[in-house]
């Protein structure tokens, strides 16, 4: 078990720290997605291709160094499709297609997720899909359709025919989900729709960027309890803060443990992914909401303004807290898996 | 006339005067204003208030009586709040005859809106260490500074205003209370969008305000001793509406999600009784503290652990809610989602829960209190705001 | 609805205080059970009549009246077997007998309830009964039994024939359990079993006991945190023992409130009953726990000592949580007449 | 060697040598220092200590290869653990050469037992408050006063005692480090019994005791900077013991608590997965700190962050377990009547959790200290223990 990043990891997360520091900063995130940032991201960077193979042009990478890249763009609320285009590079392992990893790998693609199951009939696929995630900057959307009774995995063009797209608003000011209904639209089959570690994958990708929420969070509060003053004391310095971002502190350190843990998990250890991955849902996704709320309330009213970022990491820490479905799901995986 | 006389007076006018339509604000403040007038005429504005200064001059169960019948009704009185709520009772209680003459009685017959100038900045939960000042001009003070959390602002023709008069003294001993013209052209009003989008609040900025002295409320450098009765006012006024029906419309209440859910999974059914409660318990909290009210033993500071678990019920509630529902409830016209941006509010408005759980712990508990270091210093040595 | 104290019941209080503060203090509680002392409770006082009928010879009081005395009796830790008694005068308000009732107040009876069903044939019973609250001091035992199909009331000697007693070592030091047999122990019916009620009242009864239990443990963690130092300042004084300290008294603002709701419904609103007593048991069995816990680790190391009493507050806390079952029964119940 | 063969000897050795039998404390004290002898004769006590003093001089990677060997036996090594972990690590690192001559290599096989005595009535988390006093005679010392909470003092021979030398001074600058022969007439020890009702401290009684001079560690007056090294120690000693097994035989472990309840309730259910996510939490925050050690990444105060999260874990999984079980979990001889009494000694043993939350708030997150009344105060004008 490898809970420790490696030298070779610890330069990913540094070189993605610095480019999102002056890339994308805060003020910046708050007029949403920057195709152009996105670009860089995968151009200088290569992040879309971490995890595509190396015979598509990829790094080859696994999840660990995924869950770092995650961590930091997680940390610094980045708009866009980086998620949404991980999830479907995470279900392409399973249903390789060349044309779509060479062109995320490539950066020219944006690709999404959704568990919405299609119907699929020659060639064409239809349905009608709630909440897709990042569905508005996407460009193909991977789903389950059934065909002939199987299950398979088709892609749909986005920008293509047959394809009604409609923005929502979201509670996460951050990053965007639309309504997508596809009437007919063109759709290619990747492949058997194996459900196997697939959700595993996604569950720990989600994870490492609640981590890297909850860490940004947690350092913008002990930032500010250092420099804000009340009653000629700084805040920090009363037990009442002090304690409770200790607390906070020690939920950091945990979720940094199992995030490690199921990332390692999923590159080294098959076995025990699925428990790995419902823990790191279960646990995660929890602490992450619990310190973006707290760090909020800690900024006093300050952090209940619009201007002030506190609200930016609350929202996607509940957005990221549901976004696999109520958390309950992931518990009773868990339950069961443990053979409870 | 006995209390059951009254109430049955109250709720016949209630049932004749009180506007029926869902959002009664929508029409705005002309409509409130008119309301309000007619609520004054009828006597049930002030009603504890002394007869002298335009009140009803009856008791705190003649209130409760009122409050109780208004219970099911919507009135639009919210921008008159703060007027009756805080800075009517402190002119009442600290201003000179001459204020009470000019403002009692048209803030109470609506005529005249207020809002309460402390907050600022650098000082929010340690309001004391503000730094808005007015120096005097004569028979003048002239302003200048910034207030910040101020309601109903925009549509506000006075405030009461907290300001710096001396900064060579301890934080609390230079500290004055004036009214404030708020139509002054000095006085800017910015609205301050909360982490909602909505505008509840309004940032205010003075540049050279000129309030006459016969404005001032309390003596020179007292103001401290003033704002702790506002305060104390607010807190009453804050904890009298705590529990006051208003839960059974939220979106996360439990008749609410038990309609949204699907109740024959266990482990939802098991979250709905904790929910359920905690709902209740703090509910009948509030109740025995109105109660104790009616039979006379004062809640005094215990209304904060009724404030602090208000707070804490608030983000539990809409958090749980939200976890329960899943992905829906992160769209922004879901009323989760709303319910979920503004539930900070309560812990962040009218003391933080640390500020309440030290009230509870100096004032309830008689626990010893923090050893000060900010009580002695002149102000201009001592350190405020943020800074490193 | 009625949650505050009458002048009477606050008389009623007062009186009990003062005579436990004399009669039972905190370090003749670790001798265990004395005779004299209860039967001075139940002769100065005549609190095991309070609940009984005045026909019989009791105060004819309510619920609200017994909480009271519960309360105190719990504040105090008193042993033996008042609350035993108390949960056997609630059970024979459903199935009168004029001389268990006289019995007991007149304080020459004290009796026990358990709800193990035994077997019932021809006048006598018989049954194991693993675990009798005060069974060792009890006089008499209530158990259900079924005749004829019909579940009844029946009251056993357990100082007759036909019964063996043990007594348990348990967790709570303050107050005993015994291990009953019945080998064909003379056994008379009272009446039908009716299950109206009695349980919901038990509830009511318990809460009102672990009320008193949290506000003695948090009256004394108060009183201690004035006189004890630590680096120079009282240890009330840090922010990190007074918050937790005012979270506690939260707690038993709410936990009073429900007491005495649940109280009055039992004498007032029978229809209210059986949720607030479930509700009673939902939070305050919880909430005495809790703040029993935390005063003793607010104690510091002298709270670990045998020679402290913070742990006699702790394990009575814990024993009281589960005296009537494990929780999630209550909450059980809870969801089902909320009708979830 | 290589790390490999170390591991495979110790392996091996232990595989021998270890006893295997339930309850190797049984035998009692003799058995015990048998063992340590046969341990220190083996190489394997005192692995990372100086070879000059008796240890192996070896690095922290044999010493943790060792360790992880010895997790699958229960070694009698109970009663030296105050001395490996705290007192003989103190006389490494700051006693005199003929200190460490004359007491590192007894301890090391055993031959000598060790207590440490700081803590006093009136001073658990703030040590440095204590009032034993050390007055000087001449070549010796003369000790008076009492400690407290003193482990394994009953089989002592030697204690490294903290004791107050100068009054006149701040706390922390008046106290003297010794090393005491708990053979001395006027040493009494008695045992404290715990709340479980098990004797595993004592408290300790100083009449009129001789120290010769001698047996002072360090300078006069500098007894806290001695103070600060074992209490160092003491922390590594029980961060190292951290997460090492031991959770399996536990009564209110997952796998126990599978076995004694009804699994096919939801609710149930439920409540174990939540056992089983904070479980493995902290074991796996603890694997991460054991492996960032042997990457060479010292934890530092984040071991206490460790330390409180086992402390409220233990306190959860003996609470939760009862409340699962239900009234046959209140009989005493029950298993989780046990757990449950011992429960809070983890959260009240090494720091309590709000010492604990301090240390992390402070070194680890870097927060401004709580301001300090009792740094610059003499000893004798200080408010220390338990007063009104």
């Amino acid at each position: 078990m490898k809970l420790v990043l490696s030298q070779e990891q610890q330069e990913l997360r540094a070189a993605v720290r610095d480019f999102l520091r002056t890339a994308s900063p805060l003020p910046k995130v708050r007029e949403g997605y920057d195709p152009q940032v996105y670009a860089r991201l995968n151009g200088e960077l290569g992040l879309s291709g971490l995890i595509v193979p190396e015979e598509y042009g990829g790094a080859g990478a696994g999840m660990s160094e995924l869950a770092v890249a995650l961590e930091e763009t997680g940390a610094a609320l980045l708009p866009g499709p980086f998620l949404a285009t991980a999830f479907a590079a995470l279900a392409l392992t399973q249903a390789p297609d060349k044309e779509l990893q060479t062109g995320i790998a490539e950066g020219r693609i944006a690709a999404t997720l959704d568990s919405t199951e299609l119907t699929y009939d020659g060639g064409t696929a239809s349905g009608t899909l709630a909440q897709v995630l990042s569905g508005g900057e996407a460009d193909v959307l991977l789903a389950p359709a059934r065909e002939a009774g199987a299950l398979v995995l088709v892609a749909v063009e986005l920008s293509g025919p047959g394809v009604t797209r409609t923005a929502l608003d979201t509670l996460d000011l951050t990053r965007g989900q639309a309504k997508v209904v596809l009437d007919g639209a063109p759709a290619r089959v990747l492949g058997p729709a194996t459900e196997t570690g697939v959700l595993d994958r996604l569950c720990v990708a989600l994870a490492a960027e609640q981590l890297g929420v909850m860490r940004a969070a947690l350092d913008a509060i002990v930032a500010y309890a250092k420099i804000r003053v009340a009653f000629g004391r700084y805040i920090g310095s009363y037990q009442g803060v002090k304690h409770k971002l200790a607390d906070m502190h020690c939920k950091l350190e945990q979720a940094e443990s199992i995030v490690r843990y199921a990332a390692w998990a999923a590159d080294e250890s098959p076995d025990e992914l699925p428990e790995a991955a419902a823990l790191a849902q279960a646990y995660v996704g929890r602490a992450c909401f619990e310190v973006a709320r707290d760090h909020l309330l800690l900024h006093g009213g300050i952090g209940y303004t619009w201007e002030h970022d506190a609200h930016l990491f609350y929202k996607r820490a509940k957005a990221d807290e549901v976004l696999l479905g109520p958390p309950r799901n992931h518990r009773a995986r868990l339950g069961q898996l443990l053979e409870l | 006339m006995n209390l059951a006389d009254y109430r049955r007076a109250a709720g016949d006018w209630l049932r004749e005067n009180a506007p029926t339509d869902d959002y009664p604000e929508a029409d705005g403040i002309a409509r409130a204003k008119e309301f309000m007038a007619k609520l004054y005429d009828a006597g049930y504005s002030g009603i504890t208030w002394p007869k002298q200064w335009g009140g009803q001059g009856l008791t705190q169960a003649e209130d409760r009586v009122f409050a109780e019948e208004a219970r099911d009704y919507t009135l639009p009185t919210y921008i008159f709040s703060i007027g009756l709520g805080m800075t009517g009772p402190t002119i009442v209680d600290r201003g000179s005859d001459a204020q009470r003459e000019r403002f009692v009685r048209p803030l109470l017959r609506g005529e005249e809106v207020w809002c309460q100038l402390f907050s600022e900045p650098g000082a929010g939960s340690d309001v004391a260490s503000l730094q808005t000042r007015a120096v005097r001009d004569g028979d003048d003070w002239i302003v200048n500074g910034q207030k910040v959390w101020t309601s109903v602002a925009h549509h506000a023709d006075w405030g009461l205003l907290l300001a710096r008069t001396d900064v060579d003294v301890p934080k609390h001993k230079g500290l004055t209370m004036f009214v404030i013209d708020m139509h002054h052209p000095g006085v800017t009003v910015r609205p301050l969008k909360d982490m909602s989008g909505r505008a509840n609040f309004n940032e205010i900025f003075f540049d050279n305000v000129t309030i006459p002295d016969e404005h001032r409320v309390g003596e020179v450098n007292d103001g401290w001793s003033v704002a702790v009765t506002t305060l104390l006012h607010e807190r009453l006024s804050i904890s009298a509406g705590v529990g006051m029906g208003g839960q059974k419309d939220h979106p996360a209440s439990l008749e609410a999600l038990r309609q949204a859910l699907d109740t024959s999974d266990p482990l939802v059914r098991d979250e709905l009784v904790e929910l359920h409660v905690r709902s209740r318990a703090l509910a009948l909290f509030n109740q025995r503290l109105a109660q104790e009210t009616r039979a006379g033993i004062f809640p005094g500071a215990r209304g904060s652990a009724a404030k602090l678990l208000l707070a804490e019920l608030t983000l539990y509630q809409a958090d749980l809610a939200t976890r329960l529902v899943g992905p829906e409830a992160a769209l922004a016209d879901h009323p989760l989602a709303r319910a979920i941006s503004m539930a900070p509010g309560m812990a962040l408005g009218g003391g933080t829960n640390e500020i309440m759980r030290n009230i509870v712990g100096d004032r309830v508990l008689g626990l010893p209190p923090e050893p000060r270091v900010d009580k002695t210093v002149p102000f201009k040595d001592l350190k405020v705001g943020t800074q490193a």
